[in-house]
C-alpha cells in the first residue's frame, strides 16, 4: 500500500470517479489551470479539459446551484467552495434546494451533488480561513455531511459521496492536507457514508471526535497510554445524520465519554452526541458527558497567541482525558 | 391587438387557436380555484390571472417534447402546455396523494413533473435560475439540443441569484431562456421600488445577452419573442432574458388583500387589456375563432374543470406516516 | 392590563420604540403600506412615514445587509424577513457579518440590529412556510436569539432586542400570532435577553421549551395535574447564547427532564440543552434525558394529514410527560 | 499618460504631488511587506501594486473628513488618504495588539477604523456593498451631505450581493459609489470566464445609475470619474457605478503562484504602464516633479517605512486570553 496525505487522497478520488464516469464534472473557483487554491484539483483540468473542469465566476450560490440544476438533470457535480467560510452564500441553494429536492418532488427528482469544501483552523488563516462550519448543516434532513480523518478514509469516502444518490457535503480539514498521511490501497475501494469507525480500541475513556482533532486524540491517547490510561477512540467520519449506534457502544463501552471537536462549543454538533448518550447510556455514565471544543468567540484570530488559544490540540485533549480517567 | 399577424410568424390556425384554449382553460382552473377557496375547501390559491397569454406564447414556442421548464408558481399556462392535467393541477388544489408535483407535500404552484421536464420548484424566488443554467450548462456538455426556459416575477429579479445565474450562464453561452413575468407588483411591492431601472430587460446587457421586453398581454408578441431566443439557443448563440409586461389581475394569492396598496380602478383599468378577450377578439377577427365555437371550447373546458376537480376532491390524502419518506434514496443509499 | 394577541405586543414593542427613538426604523418586504403580509408593522407607514417603514426590493442578503449599514453608522434597524425560511440568502450578512463586526473590529465597530422573522407550522404553510430556523443559528457566537411565546416575553424582549448593542434574531411563531393572548401592562417594561423563565413550577417532571411547543406543554400539564402528575416547565425565551444556571437548576429540581421542540430531531438545539444536563446533571438525573421534536425530514409537509403528524401537539407532550413520570 | 491637465480638474500641484506621494508610499509600503513575508517575518501579503492610481486618484475626490470608506483588500492607497498611518498598517502586517482594523484578529488587508470612517471589512467578497448602502441610506434618513464609498474587485462583481445593493441604491437614489477594481482576475480566472459582459460598468444601467470605465492607471482620470460621482450624490442624483482598468503586478497573494495561470510575459508588459512610473513621468513633465524632489520624496518614504516596521516588529501581540473579549458589548448588554 502506498503511503499518501490527505489532499493527495482528495485527488486521486477526484481522478478517479470522473475516468469511470462521464458525468462526473468539477466546478468551483480557481480549479481549472491553476488546480485549486490548495492544490486538491491539480492535474484534472489538464487530463478532463476545460468543460469537465469548470472554472466558475466568483459565485457560490451560482457554483451550488448551477450543480444542482446538472444534477438534477443527471449529471455527478463535484463542487469546491473554496474555504468552508465561503460557503454562507450558498446556503440557501443548500438548504432550501438540494436538501429538499428529493423529499419535495415525492421521490420524482433527485440531487446526487457532492460539495467538497476545506475547513479548520491551524494555518494562521484569522476569522474567515479557519471557521468549522458543519453544525450549520447538521440538522438539515437531506443531506449527508462527511468530515473524514485519514487518507483513506477520504479517498473511500469522496469516491462514495460522488456516487450518492443524494447531495453531500464533504469537508476536509485543510491542516490536514499536507499534515496527515496514511496508507491507502491500490485497488479500488469505497466506504459506507453514515458509519462511523472505531480508530482506537480502549477501556477507560472514550473518545469521539473527527477531522483533525481525531488525530490529537490518537496523540493524546498514545502518551496516556504510558500512563496506564486506555483510550478507547471513535471517529464519526459522517457527522450528520450521526451513527447512533456506534456513539451509544462507544460511550457504553467506557462509561466515561469526551467528546471533542475544533469547532465552538454551545451549539456544536457534539450537543447532538450527548444527547443520544443522555437518552441511551445514561445508566451506564460513570461520569459527566465532557465536550472539549473551541471557545464561544465568533472565530480564531489571525495573531499567533490568541489562534493558539482558540485551536484544539493533544495537550488539551490529553488532559482532559486524565481528568475523565481520574473522576 | 396583435397587430403581426399569426401566419407571418408562421402559426397556423390551429395553433393560435389551441393557443387561445390553453389560456382559456388556464384561466378557467385558476378561476375554480379561487371558488373553491372561497368555500373553504382548498386552503390556498395563487394566480395566474393576466398572465396566461404570455405563459401560452412562450409555451408555444418551445418544443414540449424535449425542452425543460423551470416554472415559477403562477405558470399555469406553461405547465398545461408542457403536458400536466387539469386533474394532475387539481390533484395539486387539493392536496391529494396523487398530485404529481409534490404527492400534497407543497402548496398549490409548486410545480415539478418529470416525465414532463417540468422541473420541481420551490418557495423561495429565484433559485430556479442557478438551476436552469446547471440544466443548459448539462446540455452543453452532452451536446443536446434542448432549450431550457426558467420563469421568475420582476421581483424576484432583485434576488442575487438572478444575477448569479444570468451572468453565469452568459459566461458560458448557455442554451437558456430568462422569462420574467413583469405583474406590476410583488406582493404590495411595486415596479418603481423593486427596480432601479424601468426594465428588467436592461439588465441583460450586464451579462452579454439580448434583452427584450414585449407586449405579455400578446400571446404573438411572447411567441415572436421566445421564439427567436430559442432558436438563438439551438444556433449556440447563448441565452436572451425576455420581460413580459403584464398585470396581476387578482390578490397576490388567496392570503392577500390588495386593497391596502392599490385602487379597484387601477386593477379594473388593467383588466381591459385582459388577453383572454383581446385575444379571443383577434382570433374571431381573423375567422378562425367564431362565436359557435368559443361556446363550444368554454363547455368543453368547463367540463374538463369540474371532472377535475369532483376527482380530485374524491381522491385521498398521502397517509400520515408517508411523511417520514424520500428523505433520501429509498434503498441502495447508504444510510 | 389589557390581554393583547402575540403580534399585537410585536406591533406594539415597535411602534413604541420607534416613537421614542428617531434611529429606530423598519426595513422588509410589505413591511409599508400593506403593513406587513401578517400585519404586524400594521400603521407604522401611517404614522412614521416612508423613510422609516421601508418597502425593499425583494432580496433578504441586502435587507439583512443595509440593515447591517446603517447599524454600523449609528442606526438602529429592524429588518423583517418576511417567513424566517426565507432568511437563507441572507445567512451570509448574518454569520459572516453581523455575528462578527465587533469582534473582528476589537471592539471598535457595532451592529446594534434586529432581524424580525415568523417562524413554525401549523398554519397549512408547507415546507417553506413552517420551518424552525434557529438551529441554524444557535451556535454562532456574536449573535444573540430571542423566541417569546407569551404577548408579555414578546413585548418586553423585542424592546430589549432593539435597544440591544449587538445583533439579535428575534423569531415569532406565526400559529402564535394571532392564538396566543395575554396580559401586557399598559406601563413600558423591558425585559432582559438571556434570561430563562420557569412559567410553572412542578416538582415530578421537568419540561424544556420555547415559543409554541410552551404553550402545548402547559395545556399537557394542565391535563397531567389531574391525574396527581406535577409538572416543572422552563420557557427559555433566549435559545442563543441559553441561558445554563436555569437549564441546570430546572433539571435538577425534578431529576427528570424533557426537552420539547418543532424542530426537526437531529441536531435541534436541545441537543445542546441535553448536553449541559449531561455535563451538570448527571447524578441529579432518575429517568434518561428524553426530546421530543419533529421527525427528521426536510419540512412539514401541506396535505393535512401528514402537517398534523409532524407537527408538535399537547397529546404528544401529555404522552411523554407521562412516560416520564412513570418512569 | 494623462492627457487631460491636472489644472483644469482644479487641482493643485501640490495636490498632485500629494497623490503621487501616497501612491508611492502605498507601493513602498507594499514592496517590504513583501520582503518581510519571503524572510518569515509576517505571515501574510495581498497586494496594492498596479491599483495604487486608481486608489489614491479616488481618494483624491473624496472629503477624507466626513465621506465614509468601504475599502476592499487592496486598498492600502485608500486608507492611507483616509488617515491610517504606515506604522498602523505595519502594525496590521505583524497582527499586532496595536494594530487598529483588528488588533491582530483579522489578516492583512482586513481595514477597518472608526475614527476615519474606514468601515471593518471581512474576507467574503462583496459583503461590504450592501452595508455602503446602508450607510449611504443612513446618510439620507438623516438628511447628511456626506458620500460613500465601496470598492471591490471585478471577481466579486459576480457575487449576488453586488447586484442587490446596486439595485438597492438605484431604487432609493441613495449618495453611494460603487468603485470597481478591475485587475483582469480573480485570483486565477480571468475576465472573460468571469463577466458575461466586457465591462462591469455596463451592469449600471439595469439598476437605473450611469456606469463608467475608466483607466486605472492615470489618477487624474480616476479624480475626474469620483469627483463627479460624489457631486452626484452630494446633488441628491444618486448613485453611481465606476470601473478602473488596471492590472494585478503581483500573484493573488504571498501564497499564491500565478505562473500556473499566466505568462510573465504578459505582467512584464502590464508593468510597462506601472503608474508609479507614467505618473511620474507625467509630473515632471509638467514641472511639479524634479530629479532631485523624487529623491527627496523616495529617501523621506523609506524612513517612513524603515521606522514603521521596527516600531511594528517590536510591538507586542495581543494575550491569549483577550481571545475572549469583544464577542458581544463588554457591559450593559443583557449577557
Ligand atoms: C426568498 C423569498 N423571499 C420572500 C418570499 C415571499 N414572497 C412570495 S412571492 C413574493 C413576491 C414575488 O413577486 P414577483 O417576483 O414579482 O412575482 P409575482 O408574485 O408578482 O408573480 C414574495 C415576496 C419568497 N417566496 N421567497
Ligand atoms: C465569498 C468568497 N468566495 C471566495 C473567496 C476567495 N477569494 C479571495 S479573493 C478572490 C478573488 C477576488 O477577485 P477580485 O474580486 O477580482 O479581486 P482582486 O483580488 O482581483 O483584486 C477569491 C476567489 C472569498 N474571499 N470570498
Ligand atoms: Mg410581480
Ligand atoms: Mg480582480
Amino acid at each position: 500500500m502506498a503511503v499518501i496525505n490527505y489532499i493527495e487522497a482528495v485527488n486521486s478520488a477526484l481522478r478517479e470517479e470522473m475516468a469511470q464516469d462521464e458525468k462526473v464534472f468539477v466546478l468551483g473557483e480557481d480549479v481549472g489551470a491553476k488546480g485549486g487554491v490548495f492544490r486538491a484539483t491539480e492535474g484534472l483540468y489538464e487530463e478532463f479539459g476545460e468543460s469537465r473542469v469548470l472554472d466558475t465566476p466568483l459565485a457560490e450560490s451560482a457554483i451550488a446551484g448551477v450543480g444542482i440544476g446538472a444534477a438534477m438533470y443527471g449529471m455527478k457535480p463535484v463542487a469546491e467552495m473554496q474555504f468552508a467560510d465561503f460557503i454562507m452564500p450558498a446556503v440557501n441553494q443548500i438548504i432550501s434546494e438540494a436538501a429538499k429536492i428529493r423529499y419535495r418532488s415525492n421521490n420524482d427528482w433527485t440531487c446526487p451533488m457532492t460539495i467538497r469544501a476545506p475547513y479548520g483552523g491551524g494555518v494562521h488563516g484569522a476569522l474567515y480561513h479557519s471557521q468549522s462550519v458543519e453544525s450549520l448543516f447538521a440538522h438539515v434532513p437531506g443531506l449527508k455531511i462527511v468530515m473524514p480523518s485519514t487518507p483513506y478514509d477520504v479517498k473511500g469516502l469522496l469516491k462514495a459521496a460522488i456516487r450518492d444518490e443524494d447531495p453531500v457535503l464533504f469537508f476536509e480539514h485543510k491542516r490536514a492536507y499536507r499534515l496527515v498521511k496514511g496508507e491507502v490501497p491500490e485497488e479500488e475501494y469505497v466506504l459506507p457514508i453514515g458509519k462511523a469507525d472505531v480508530k482506537k480500541e480502549g477501556t477507560d475513556v472514550t473518545v469521539i471526535s473527527y477531522g483533525l482533532c481525531l488525530h490529537f486524540a490518537m496523540q493524546a491517547a498514545e502518551r496516556l497510554e504510558e500512563e496506564g490510561i486506555s483510550t478507547h477512540i471513535l471517529d464519526l467520519r459522517t457527522v450528520y445524520p450521526l451513527d447512533q449506534e456506534a456513539v451509544i457502544q462507544a460511550a457504553s463501552k467506557t462509561g466515561k465519554v469526551l467528546l471533542v471537536t475544533e469547532d465552538n462549543k454551545e451549539g456544536s454538533l457534539m450537543g447532538e452526541a450527548a444527547a443520544i448518550i443522555g437518552e441511551y447510556c445514561l445508566f451506564d455514565l460513570d461520569a459527566p458527558i465532557q465536550r472539549l471544543a473551541g471557545p464561544d468567540t465568533p472565530a480564531m484570530p489571525f495573531a499567533p497567541t490568541m489562534e493558539k488559544y482558540f485551536m484544539m490540540n493533544p495537550e488539551k485533549i490529553e488532559k482532559a482525558i486524565r481528568d475523565l480517567a481520574e473522576f | 391587438m396583435a397587430s403581426a399577424n399569426y401566419e407571418t410568424l408562421g402559426l397556423s390556425s390551429d395553433q393560435v387557436l389551441s393557443m387561445y384554449e390553453s389560456m382559456l382553460l388556464a384561466r378557467k382552473i385558476d378561476e375554480r380555484m379561487w371558488l373553491l377557496n372561497r368555500a373553504g375547501r382548498i386552503p390556498f390559491v395563487v394566480s395566474c390571472q393576466g398572465q396566461e397569454a404570455a405563459q401560452v406564447g412562450a409555451a408555444m414556442a418551445l418544443n414540449t417534447e424535449e425542452d425543460y421548464l423551470l416554472p415559477y408558481y403562477r405558470d399555469v399556462g406553461l405547465v398545461l402546455h408542457f403536458g400536466m392535467t387539469a386533474q394532475e393541477l387539481m390533484m395539486q388544489g387539493f392536496a391529494r396523494a396523487d398530485d404529481p408535483n409534490s404527492g400534497g407535500r407543497q402548496m398549490p404552484g409548486h410545480f415539478g413533473q418529470k416525465k414532463n421536464r417540468i422541473v420541481t420548484g420551490s418557495s423561495p424566488v429565484t433559485t430556479q435560475l442557478p438551476h436552469a443554467a446547471g440544466i443548459a450548462l448539462a446540455a452543453k456538455m452532452e451536446k443536446k439540443n434542448f432549450v431550457t426556459l426558467v420563469s421568475f416575477g420582476e421581483g424576484s429579479a432583485s434576488q442575487g441569484d438572478f444575477h448569479e445565474a444570468a451572468n453565469f450562464a452568459g459566461v458560458h453561452n448557455l442554451p437558456v431562456i430568462f422569462f420574467c413575468e413583469n405583474n406590476k407588483y410583488a406582493i404590495s411591492v411595486p415596479m418603481e421600488k423593486q427596480s432601479g431601472s424601468e426594465h428588467i430587460s436592461e439588465r441583460a446587457a450586464g451579462y452579454g445577452m439580448p434583452g427584450v421586453t414585449v407586449d405579455g398581454n400578446n400571446p404573438l408578441a411572447v411567441y415572436e419573442a421566445v421564439k427567436k431566443a430559442a432558436d438563438r439557443c439551438r444556433n449556440g448563440e447563448g441565452p436572451t432574458l425576455i420581460e413580459t409586461l403584464s398585470y396581476r389581475q387578482t390578490p397576490h394569492s388567496s392570503d392577500d388583500d390588495d386593497s391596502s396598496y392599490r385602487t379597484k380602478e387601477e386593477v379594473e383599468e388593467a383588466k381591459q387589456n385582459d388577453s383572454i378577450h383581446t385575444f379571443s377578439a383577434y382570433l374571431r377577427e381573423c375567422g378562425v375563432l367564431t362565436e359557435t365555437k368559443e361556446k363550444e371550447l368554454q363547455e368543453k373546458i368547463k367540463g374538463i374543470v369540474d371532472d377535475a376537480t369532483e376527482t380530485a376532491e374524491s381522491a385521498p390524502y398521502a397517509d400520515p406516516e408517508t411523511t417520514l419518506n424520500y428523505v433520501y434514496a429509498p434503498k441502495g443509499g447508504d444510510l
